[in-house]
């Protein structure tokens, strides 16, 4: 069958149209062999585009096609639907972004027009080597692994568990909860940590569907979204589970006080930290080591922001709620505030600290604390020029990664920010996803959260897995992956190498490489790798490259 | 068509001063042709005039069959503007052959070519006294005789008539220096040249009929001798076993003389194919019967397979003896065989274009004395 | 260094090492032979595996030239070798290729018992083709007294003639006669399997310090050669004008490619579709620059270089075979000597040293990001 | 479009000393200086974060020099040193490979291995005294816009004072 190719111009409204000549675009492009039909339109991916693109491609039946447009980034897809809507695979359109890299950063109308061309050109070349590519589907497996057993890993296992979904909840520690045990009272509702816990732990018993392992850590994970394979070690003993999906969970620690300096002596008596005063008033009582009531509290903020260097976000509200405790246990007490910045966002954080300093709090800015414990316990601030003695320091530190998230990570190889915190694949657009399929960050194991942001996180990836690996539907990976030309591959295995996905493997009989098609993530790597290209990647293969390095050079 | 131009220069001269032309009115778009710098030759394509002015088209060397070089200027597509190429009668031959395997294509190419005097083993080139040697080339040609020092493959071709050329010179001509004359052999040539170029007349050959004066029937006829001396001086009818193995002896498997061969156009030969790769069983089995095996093997199996997929449009150009590694005489062997297979099915490879490789047809009575 | 010490009457080393290499398949050490032998014509050699004594009292263990890079003539056994104790005798610089090739899966050493010997280097294919006969005595004649006059011009600038304390070569016995008394040579262990070897065959091991200062001064003198010639290739080689006539002569036959150990591909990328070009892109090149050689071959030859000077172990195979005579070989080693340095990677040295491109650091090259 | 260069004349081939030598009616060219140069360069860009920085500089509306032309690549180690070679012969004045920050590829670790190749060619080309100058490797996030184009004017500029790639006019490779 003859190749009968289409190129569309989009206008973008006034994105295009206005910074390039598509008129002269048109015109340098009709005359290229197989192109049958060079068409504009004022937006390709409105309503109307889309039907003036479908209708197009059925009346010129067309092969193949250009889409001079956007980013591929942003409507990739929806001109892959458009071409499925015409009945055509919808690999066969290659795109040409000349907005972005023409008309919205080249100034000169004719240098943006000359370029976009090189660039149309250069597409056209392209998609001639476009092939058709099925979607694969492989069967996914609905169970999922959450690693940390606190209030967002409970939450997103309660979220998921059901009877066609098994969830493994995994806790290093003898008990679930985690940290918001430890908190007597939670702000907004100040019901108490472990009633909260408590109540989880009683649906997570009824819930048959979730098994959980204590004092276990995981060991090994292979595999990928659908198909993965853990090694868990709960004390001496090993267990391999399969899941689809992996939840990590594992929350945060504070700040070593120990490695702070510049804060003077953080090691005196009656010193504590949130942590430890929460447990103290659990107790019942709020006492200096001596035994008796404090007659004034110092309570300062912001701990270790200068060593870690972001704020955590979450230590005002509990700093300020520390103040509501001291009023409501010890009233009449003195109670001073030190903060940097007081950060407190949300429709009913900055009401509660308005109430709490109306009932005669006083909230000190100062960025230079220092404690000495001379003849009681001071705190000097504004240049050591003023002194504040208390009988009594609540400190909020930082918060920090927890230990195990440098070796989790290499284990699910995702990566972490400069702190140390789990990095999501977008802050904005995929805040819980990781750049591994099938792998979801929540609650402090990607930052400093409250509560809330944790339930809702935990919320957010069960709604992701839900909605991805539904029981009984299959997955389509990556289609755009590599294979193997069987006649040139020699089998020198350097391509086995350099895969990070294990997606190659030796065949000892034909002494060849072969590519495991679902296990390829499609980054081409193993191109790069092998002299003789014997394995190329689809789209990307290097007569494609090839076209278009001299395409643009032109 | 029997027509000619003559033009009253010396041969290079008004050669090149034409192209000079061609490009300047813009009928053709570029020159491919030889180049020399210093101890480098090399095929060049030239678009712009003034480099034309280097270039040397009739340098007595081939340092790749040109065939080869044009079948890969246009096999991917046919050249869009007019390119003329200055080429040997067996560039032009193998470049035909190639052209029946959908491997280029004529199409606007202005095939100019000469009536050949041979040209040189490529590594002479570096030679200290090489213009000397080249001046002596010329002598000889211009006086009819076979210059000295050849390829050896060039002392047996008979084919030096580039009957397919759309413009052919000869070089055998006595009054080389100071005039020459062009032969107009094709349509398309007479598009390209005029009156202009020099005075028309009537053409002496016959490039149809294979009509030509005698000093060319002479070399024709010596070289004709030549192989039969050569077939005689090798006997490859009569080698047997030890003597082709005595031949291909020193072969080192490196597959060179596939790699500059025109004819060998595959991108993946089938003898560096897995197919073509020891497998263990059959090397242990060889070993159980042999004693010995040679590594890397099959070098025989290599010259006898590759000799049977290029036997029919071998040129005999001599690219391969030239690259040889070991020094086999690998032209000689392949293009005195080529010559056999050739006369048996009666075709001459780059004869003409529309015949078709005699293994890719039949007739249905023939070669009945292969029957028992 | 320890090793045996063995008699080689009349100094012919070729017999003495046959008779070593017989006595072990007498002992069942090695069950069968990779050797150089003169091919029937006697104008070149050739690589046979043999199990008959027969073959191996013909063969040259020691061959005037290199016809096929041992490393070639291995690879061919690649899906699998027909016996377990192939003892298999080459230079130096065909075990650094056999090493290379190894970790590239081509050759597998499971069942090979590598041997190398000091090697003065090999004659000229050329010039041994102009008389053979002469050839052979010419080099005998280099074995004992190791002038390097008649030698290829790339042996004379290699360093990786002998095993020393410096590991710069990997095998498992090395065959020595540089300062061995007269009528001896000498067997070294190597490795592991090579102290094996030893053992089983119950040959008394003694030390050979004789031979350190021999050696130390032949490698010194060809550190000497390669410097000297360095400067002489330098200028002719490095800088576009230099480079684009270093290469102006190359006929784009790619001999070198196809006699190179390490250009191990079935397929070469610069004779595939991947580098092929349309009339207009040539037409193209030509007028910008008004005229172009063609085929161009920087390309190849540049490119080349990317795919294999990390492993070139400056055998000379493809300087020895190019027509044109261009200095190919040593500018491949020039270059490769750079990368190798820039990688701390010597190809051969060892059976475990990782393909430099087939791993990495997190914390290097920082110099050149930019 | 491309202007004219003519390359330095060679020295003549003997063989066209005397007779042969036609009466020249051309006239000799010298090298010409280009004023307005415009470089051309190819910039392989990983699709996850070079590729990304190029498309929010674009949305940011940050003005370029028209000398870039981008080849994305799904990871910065599927660039070869023979493409980016491949690109320099064929007359890009400057190749530029960009990809993720180490320890952020898309793929885990390709960028570690982009930058083992690049320093295998970087060194090839440097030993054989081409200009390596002209190739460069950098890191750019999809959210460094800035940095994009800060990369992008600053390499221009680079190239635009190294000229144009000699390599383009040499007839002889």
């Amino acid at each position: 069958m003859k190749e009968r190719i289409g190129i569309f111009l989009c206008e973008c409204g006034p994105n295009i149209a206005e910074k390039i000549d598509l008129d002269k675009v048109k015109e340098a492009l009709e005359h290229l062999p197989n192109v049958v039909i060079v068409a504009r339109h004022k937006l390709f991916c409105s309503l109307q585009g889309k039907e003036f693109l479908k209708e197009s491609i059925k009346e010129n039946n067309l092969t193949r096609f250009v889409i001079a447009a956007c980013s591929p980034k942003q409507h990739e897809l929806t001109f892959m639907i458009v071409a499925e809507d015409a009945g055509m695979n919808p690999h066969l359109f290659q795109m040409a972004n000349i907005r972005e890299q023409c008309a919205w950063i080249i100034e000169d109308k004719d240098e943006a027009t000359k370029k976009a061309i090189l660039y149309i050109k250069a597409a056209y070349k392209r998609v001639i080597y476009h092939e058709s590519l099925d979607k694969k589907e492989i069967v996914a497996n609905p169970d999922v692994l959450v690693i940390g057993g606190g209030i967002a890993g409970i939450e997103a296992s309660l979220a998921l568990a059901g009877p066609d979904r098994k969830v493994y909840l995994i806790e290093k520690t003898e008990s679930l909860g985690g940290k918001i045990k430890e908190f007597d009272e939670v702000f907004i509702s100040f019901k108490n940590g472990q009633s909260i816990i408590d109540e989880r732990l009683e649906r997570i018993e009824k819930e048959d569907n979730i098994e959980t392992r204590l004092q276990a850590e995981v060991i090994d994970v292979k595999g990928f979204l659908g198909n993965f394979i853990v090694i868990v070690k709960t004390g001496d003993s090993e267990e391999k589970i399969q899941v689809g999906a992996i939840i990590v969970a594992i929350g945060f620690e504070l700040i070593n006080l120990s490695q702070l300096k510049g804060y003077g002596s953080l090691d005196c008596d009656d010193i504590y930290t949130g942590l430890e005063f929460e447990k103290m008033k659990k107790e019942g009582k709020i006492t200096t080591k001596s035994g008796s009531v404090p007659k004034s509290v110092g309570i300062i903020h912001c701990i270790g922001r200068n060593e870690v260097g972001y704020c955590s976000g979450v230590c005002c509200l509990s700093s300020i709620k520390f103040s509501k405790y001291i009023q409501d246990k010890l009233p009449g007490t003195n109670i001073f505030e030190f903060y940097r910045d007081l950060t407190l966002p949300d429709k009913a954080y900055q009401k509660f600290y308005e109430n709490i300093e109306n009932k005669g709090v006083n909230f000190i800015q100062a960025d230079d604390i220092k404690i000495a414990n001379e003849k009681g316990l001071k705190i000097k601030y504004n240049k050591n020029k003023s002194t504040q003695p208390v009988d009594m320091i609540i400190l909020s530190p930082a918060y920090v990664p927890a230990k195990d998230s440098n070796s989790l990570a290499e284990m699910l190889r995702i990566p972490r920010d400069d702190s140390g915190f789990f990095t999501e694949e977008h802050p904005k657009l995929a805040p819980v996803n990781t750049s591994a399929e099938g792998i979801f960050i929540i609650g402090c194991a990607q930052g400093p959260k409250s509560i809330k942001d944790s339930i809702s996180q935990a919320h957010a990836a069960a709604g992701k897995i839900l909605a991805s690996i539904i029981p009984g539907k299959k997955l389509e990976p990556e289609v755009r992956i590599s294979y193997i030309n069987e006649a040139f591959c020699i089998g020198c295995q350097k391509c086995l190498n350099t895969c990070n996905y294990g997606a190659i493997y030796f065949d000892n009989l034909k002494f060849i490489s072969i590519v495991n098609e679902v296990l390829c993530h499609g980054c081409g790597n193993c191109i790069a790798s092998c002299n003789s290209s014997a394995i190329q990647l689809k789209h990307f293969k290097d007569i494609q490259m090839h076209q278009e390095i001299i395409e643009i050079l032109r | 068509m029997n027509k000619k131009i003559k033009i009253n220069k010396s041969v290079e001269t008004g050669l090149k001063e034409l192209l000079i032309s061609l490009l300047e009115s813009r009928k053709i778009k570029a020159v491919f042709t030889l180049e020399r710098n210093k101890d480098a030759v090399y095929y060049s394509l030239i678009t712009d005039l003034e480099k034309v002015d280097q270039a040397s088209p009739f340098l007595p060397f081939m340092p790749a069959n040109g065939g080869k070089l044009l079948s890969k200027l246009t096999d991917i597509k046919s050249i869009s503007e007019p390119i003329a190429a200055v080429i040997h009668p067996c560039e032009l031959a193998a470049f035909i052959e190639l052209i029946k395997k959908q491997q280029g294509s004529l199409d606007n190419l202005l095939i100019i070519s000469s009536v050949c005097p041979g040209v040189m083993p490529i590594n002479n080139i570096s030679e200290t006294n090489l213009d000397e040697k080249i001046k002596k080339y010329f002598e000889s040609a211009k006086n009819s005789n076979i210059p000295t020092g050849l390829r050896e493959n060039c002392e047996i071709c008979s084919r030096i008539i580039p009957t397919n050329a759309d413009i052919i010179i000869n070089l055998m001509d006595k009054d080389i220096d100071n005039s020459f004359e062009l032969y107009i052999n094709s349509e398309k040539a007479e598009k390209f040249l005029g009156d202009e170029n020099g005075e028309i007349l009537d053409s002496d050959f016959d490039f149809a009929n294979n009509t030509f004066p005698q000093n060319i029937k002479d070399i024709i006829s010596q070289k004709e001798k030549n192989r039969i001396a050569v077939n005689e001086k090798y006997k490859f009818d009569q080698l047997g076993m030890d003597g082709l193995i005595d031949l291909f002896g020193k072969c080192i498997g490196c597959h060179s003389c596939g790699g500059v061969c025109p004819i060998c156009y595959c991108e993946l030969c089938d003898f560096d194919s897995a197919e073509h790769e020891y497998k263990k069983n059959v090397l242990k089995s060889d070993l159980n019967s042999r004693a010995g095996v040679r590594l890397p093997p099959n070098t025989i199996l290599y010259q006898l397979g590759r000799l049977n997929h290029i036997s029919t449009s071998c040129v005999g150009c001599g690219m391969c003896t030239d690259v040889c590694p070991v020094d086999i005489p690998v032209g000689m062997i392949f293009s005195s065989i080529g010559n056999s297979v050739q006369e048996l099915f009666k075709y001459i490879p780059g004869e003409n274009l529309e015949e078709a490789n005699p293994i890719t047809v039949y007739k249905k009575e023939e070669l009945t004395n292969f029957e028992d | 260094m320890d090793g045996v010490i063995l008699k080689a009457q009349n100094n012919d080393f070729n017999k003495g090492i046959k008779s070593f290499l017989l006595s072990g398949l007498k002992n069942g050490v090695f069950d069968s032979f990779i050797l150089s032998m003169q091919v029937p014509a006697k104008d070149s050699y050739a690589w046979i595996l043999t199990y008959d004594e027969g073959l191996v009292k013909s063969s040259t263990p020691i061959s005037p030239i290199m016809t096929v890079q041992g490393a070639r003539a291995l690879k061919s056994l690649r899906t699998g070798t027909p016996t377990q104790k192939i003892a298999v005798v080459m230079r130096p610089c065909e075990m650094r290729a056999v090493i290379e090739l190894s970790k590239l899966n081509q050759i597998n050493l499971n069942d090979l018992i590598l041997i190398s010997y000091d090697c003065p280097g090999t004659l000229p294919i050329k010039n041994y083709l102009e008389d053979p006969e002469k050839g052979e005595e010419v080099f005998n004649k280099i074995l004992l007294d190791w002038d390097d006059k008649n030698i290829r011009e790339t042996c004379k600038l290699c360093d990786k003639v002998s095993v020393q304390e410096e590991k710069t070569f990997q095998s498992d016995l090395h065959i020595t006669t540089l300062g061995i008394e007269q009528n001896n040579f000498a067997i070294i262990s190597n490795s592991e399997k090579g102290i094996e070897i030893l053992n089983e065959l119950k040959l008394e091991i003694k030390n050979l310090s004789s031979r350190d200062e021999p050696v130390k001064k032949i490698i010194e003198t060809r550190r000497k050669n390669r410097e000297n010639s360095r400067k002489e290739l330098i200028p002719q080689l490095i800088g576009l004008d230099a480079l684009s006539e270093f290469f102006s002569k190359c006929i784009n036959c790619k001999v070198c490619r196809s006699v190179c150990p390490i250009c191990y591909c079935r397929q070469c990328y610069f004779s595939s579709e991947k580098v092929k070009y349309s009339m207009e892109d040539y037409l193209l090149q030509a007028s910008t620059r008004g005229n172009m050689k063609f085929l161009p071959s920087l390309l190849f030859q540049v490119g080349r270089m990317t795919h294999m000077s990390l492993s070139c172990v400056n055998c000379g195979a493809c300087e020895d075979a190019c027509p044109m005579d261009i200095k190919v070989g040593q500018a491949f080693s020039y270059v490769g000597d750079n990368v190798q340095k820039l990688f701390d990677y010597l190809p051969g040295r060892s059976f475990e040293e990782p393909l430099p491109l087939s791993v990495y650091r997190e914390e290097e090259f920082k110099e050149i990001e930019n | 479009m491309l202007k004219k260069v003519t390359a330095n004349s060679k020295p003549r081939s003997s063989f066209n000393n005397g007779k042969f030598m036609p009466k020249s009616s051309v006239k000799k060219g010298n090298p010409k200086i280009e004023e307005d140069f415009f470089p051309k360069i190819v910039a392989f860009c990983c699709n996850w974060c070079t590729y990304g920085a190029a498309d929010l500089a674009g949305t940011s509306k940050f003005t370029m020099p028209p000398s870039i032309s981008v080849v994305k690549v799904m990871c910065s180690s599927r660039v070869d040193p023979v493409q980016v070679l491949e690109s320099f012969l064929r007359g890009a004045d400057g190749v530029l490979i960009a990809g993720c920050h180490p320890g952020d590829c898309h793929y885990d670790n390709g960028n570690y291995y982009t930058r083992r190749r690049f320093a295998l060619l970087n060194e090839v080309v440097q030993s054989l005294g081409l200009e390596n100058d002209r190739l460069q490797l950098s890191w750019i996030s999809a959210s460094e816009a800035k940095k994009y184009q800060q990369t992008v004017t600053d390499f221009t500029e680079k190239i635009k004072k190294l000229g144009r790639n000699p390599l383009w006019v040499k007839s002889e490779i």
